[in-house]
């Protein structure tokens, strides 16, 4: 038994613990967020906040999957504009609040970062994967030469650190991830493409038909992804994709991963969770003789 | 997705329909599932009967409850559940307050005894009201057609809630809140079930949050001590984009 | 109620009832395969045969995942030379053996099918999709010139029907079937490559680091590629990926399959499942009014 | 995967240890775990040792084998399982033949009254004969340093079987092909514990198969009558690649 801490750092950001709340899972209220927060995310990341107002699909936007979840929510969004007050409210907690765009161009992504800088966030966070809108999210995430101008432009423009958030849905995540490499971070990874038919209504339960599949179901999807890329280029990589557990943290960690984000975990397990990934994070460390999280990074990657 | 068959359907008022169907589910008072109409929509509605025999007491307010009106006995329905955490329930006097489809979800609450405050725009939208005694029950109508003339607040001065042991309340955020502020003045405790705009039932899309709570988990019904810190309620709302608005 | 019928045809393959066994589960031994078509099955699809024997992967070549596995056999088989017995003792029950074969080049492929034939085989299915040995399956499957390559030779070469099967993990799984429109019907999907990492090992399960997820999490996935192919081509399409149950078959077939696979259920419920999903599916075709699986074939997808 | 620390360890023969933790699950006799040495490979082994203390018996046959006997007291081992359908048990009096290492999966049946039938290559790996009482133990040696100098038939030969309610077997397959045609004529029921490649061990990937059944799933234990119907029984078997050998 040795004293552990689970503070980790990402690029300039400087976290409690590696338990961050994903982007889309209950972010879009600031009172929500700030809640989280005290329940002990670390970090919170906003819903994908886009230029215009978007009410997203019409429900249902989402049905079960073995030990997962499909979702096609749609981009729903209130717009940067009045994005402001929501992020003023989550920021009451005094913990990061990372901020998520989408768009379909550089331009676009630029002008979101720089009014997101503007409400304080602490990183912005790309979503270049969405699976579920035409023209946005994976659409632009697996083009690599777009990622890469995406991500050098707003490296350009905005100070705050910048992460990418890639998509699994695509022949080799690694090209993506080469082509992020001035992003301060990886976000491995969204939601995987599905569908659910209902036999008795002879049709697909999503408005949209189309929608990302999330929750445990895709764990070993995503460590493979961290695990890739890690081995691959060791770049700063947040791992997310089924994490239920500490013990999921841990895999994700052991693959490369220097945080994790949590979402549909929430249903799950509610918004208590992130104590107890916490406190039994903490215990896991100490029993097994981790003093830090960087001891914990990559180390179960075979060279 | 759960399938059952619809057994039959009353007529409860020009808006109001109660449909009946078989679900071998233990439900309790308050809660709720999410109905799915394919091809339309999918929305929320409180089990108004919870018995042997389920049943849900719809209002026809626009596609996706009117599509669900326009469905015959026999027809399959659709739905997931069931959600929320339920009404607490006491043993002695209780009082229920309805605003208009409001008394669904308090529907499974009435038995002989129960004191009923319906509310509604006018005498042809009351709900219920004839499932309590004469001498247990207050109208009150928008228009006068029946009853006091006025809103809920009208009719909660006409009686002595701290009689009660518990008051159970559902209706429109406003209805609510001004009621809320009038059981806080008069200091007695009470339930209330919310509605807000919901999307996934589950506590993960945030559209139905209220001060940091989800509403689909944490509620429908709250207590007053919870009320108290919610700093939006009966004051903002977030639209089904996220959008603050003002209630 | 009215009388139903389970059978289907798959180009000119005819079967009893859709429920195929997938390559890799239980069909290296002539006897297993034999006990699987008397259990129910419709037919089986051997084992993915290559030119030379090949030992696989040393244990663990599974591993546990969220509502499914992760395997890398590693190909593992006898070699085409040996294989003749297994098929003569499989043929044994009168119903249809497929012949799986996996190979790097169009030579080899067509090397394979022809000696397949010579056993008799009753179809043989193209293994374009293995996620986890170099130089095989999804290497050959991500590359829409060599399948279409593959494809276009066999069909030259040998007169019993092709069957494609094709790997999810592509950003495209649209470009990959439509290079493969020679073949008699495409099978989607394989499985989704994925990693397992033991934490107090500190290391990945499968000795091979990679391996490939299947089981009803990858239901979604699999149902996405089916209703996307069939949507846009409408060709003949085996469904497989996560089939556990007969509302699964009949999710795959609304989707547009003409018949399904069954592979990680035989480890969930036992060789046993053929036989309960037969009658399970009967039941909801009687119960349901469908008189033919073709009267389900697509009836799910939204035009 | 399921981890434990290894509590001791005791050497049974030269190649032979047996290796104790603690592990709380229902573990019947003839039961396997598949046992894996990270960066070394996995391998099915029975569980010698059932009660609350846990242990398997383990001889050093190759790479893996070995690498669990390098192992010492409070290194984690790693495993999954319990796999495999059990020895069912009788009241009566029983036989217990094992052959080799085999003895391993017959020891949690051992009891006060039980016979043994000891087959070993020489006196040095006779495993677990101390624990039978001598008026109940025969011993086998292929080389005659100890015991009846032949196989396990030539010990057979001495016994009078029919006297046991039930007969259980493990060792190598020829061994037990052996015993199995003995028992046949004789005419005495018998349940035999087969050994064959294990990859998955659970039920999937067809290396342990055998006449039709899955070794990990169906078996490893099965009755005379069982054996009867599967062709490749003593007979044929597949190697890691899957190709058909005799054996
Ligand atoms: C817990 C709970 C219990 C309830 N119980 C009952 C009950 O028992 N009886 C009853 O009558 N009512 C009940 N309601 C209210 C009922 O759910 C609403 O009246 C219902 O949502 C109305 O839907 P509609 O389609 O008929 O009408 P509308 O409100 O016109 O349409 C709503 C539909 O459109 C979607 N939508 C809304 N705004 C937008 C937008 N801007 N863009 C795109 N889509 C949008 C909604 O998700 C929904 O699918 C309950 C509500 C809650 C929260
Ligand atoms: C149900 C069951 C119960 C058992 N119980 C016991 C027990 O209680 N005690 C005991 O001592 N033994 C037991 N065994 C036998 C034991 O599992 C074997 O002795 C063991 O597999 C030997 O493995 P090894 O690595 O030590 O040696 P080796 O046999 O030299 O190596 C075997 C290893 O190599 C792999 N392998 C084998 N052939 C090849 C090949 N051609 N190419 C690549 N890899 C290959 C195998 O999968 C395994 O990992 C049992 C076996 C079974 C089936
Ligand atoms: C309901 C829902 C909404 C989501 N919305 C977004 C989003 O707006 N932007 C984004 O980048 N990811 C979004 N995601 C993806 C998650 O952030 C996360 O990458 C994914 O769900 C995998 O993590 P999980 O298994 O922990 O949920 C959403 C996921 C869900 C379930
Ligand atoms: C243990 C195992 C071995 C497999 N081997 C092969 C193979 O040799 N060839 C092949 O085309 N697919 C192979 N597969 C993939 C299956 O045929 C199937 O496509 C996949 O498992 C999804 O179906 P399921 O979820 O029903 O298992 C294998 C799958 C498993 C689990
Ligand atoms: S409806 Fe989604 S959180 Fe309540
Ligand atoms: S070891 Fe795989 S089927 Fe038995």
């Amino acid at each position: 038994m040795k004293d552990s801490s689970l503070k980790t750092e990402i690029a300039s950001l400087k976290l409690e613990n590696p338990h961050i709340l994903a982007s889309g899972i209950l972010d879009e209220n600031g009172y929500t967020m700030k809640k989280i927060l005290e329940e002990g995310a670390a970090a919170v990341v906003t819903k994908s906040i886009g230029m215009d107002e978007r009410n997203g699909y019409q429900a249902p936007v989402i049905a079960d999957a073995p030990a997962g979840l499909i979702n096609a929510i749609g981009l729903a969004n209130p717009g940067i504009e009045s994005f402001g007050d929501e992020i003023a409210i989550a920021k009451g907690s005094n913990r990061p609040v990372i901020g998520s765009i989408f768009a379909s161009t550089v331009e676009e992504f630029a002008n979101l970062a720089i009014r997101m800088q503007k409400y304080r966030v602490d990183a912005i966070e790309l979503n270049l994967s969405c699976p579920h809108v035409k023209g946005f999210g994976s659409e632009v995430g697996s083009d690599p030469d777009l990622v890469e101008q995406i991500v050098n432009e707003l490296k350009l423009k905005v100070p705050v650190p910048i992460f990418a958030k890639l998509t699994p849905n695509v022949t080799n995540i690694l090209d993506i991830a080469k082509a992020a490499h001035k992003a301060d971070a990886l976000v491995l990874i969204n939601t995987v493409r599905a569908i659910r038919i209902d036999i008795h209504a002879r049709m697909p339960v999503l408005s949209n038909i189309y929608g990302g599949l999330s929750g445990p179901a895709i764990k070993p999807i995503g460590l493979r992804a961290v695990y890739d890329v890690y081995r691959e280029t060791g770049f700063n990589i947040i791992g997310v994709g089924g994490i239920e557990t500490h013990e999921d943290a841990v895999e994700y960690i052991m693959a490369g991963a220097r945080a994790v984000q949590i979402g549909t975990a929430l249903m799950t397990k509610g918004r208590k969770i992130f104590g107890e990934l916490n406190s039994n994070l903490l215990q896991f460390m100490e029993r097994e003789g981790y003093s830090s999280i960087d001891d914990m990074v990559g180390i179960g990657v075979v060279k | 997705m759960i399938t059952a068959f619809i057994k039959r359907k009353e007529r409860k008022t020009p808006t109001v329909e109660t449909i009946y169907f078989e679900w071998d589910s233990g439900i309790l008072p308050g809660q709720f599932v999410m109905i799915w109409v394919p091809g339309v929509g999918e929305i929320p509605m409180s089990i108004s009967h919870i018995g042997r025999e389920k049943a849900f007491t719809v209002k026809n307010y626009g596609p996706t409850s009117a599509a669900i009106q326009a469905l015959s006995p026999g027809d399959r329905i659709f739905f997931r559940g069931p959600y929320g955490r339920p009404f607490q329930t006491v043993s002695g006097r209780i009082l229920l307050i309805g605003g208009g489809s409001g008394m669904a979800s308090l529907h499974p609450l009435i038995n002989n005894s129960s004191f009923g405050l319906v509310a509604a725009r006018s005498k042809e939208e009351i709900l219920f009201a004839d499932e309590f005694t004469d001498e247990n029950l207050i109208i009150t109508t928008d228009d006068g057609s029946e009853g006091i003339k006025g809103n809920v607040i009208e009719g909660l001065k006409k009686i002595d809630l701290k009689k009660f042991d518990m008051i159970y309340a559902c209706g429109p955020e406003v209805m609510l809140y001004n009621a809320y502020l009038y059981f806080r003045k008069i200091g007695v405790n009470a339930q209330l079930s919310l509605e807000r705009t919901m999307k996934c039932g589950i506590g993960i899309c945030d559209s139905c949050s209220i001060g940091g709570f989800q509403l689909c988990r944490d509620g429908p019904v709250f207590f007053m001590n919870e009320l108290e810190e919610m700093q939006e309620f009966g004051n903002f709302k977030l639209t089904y984009s996220g959008k603050r608005v003002k209630i």
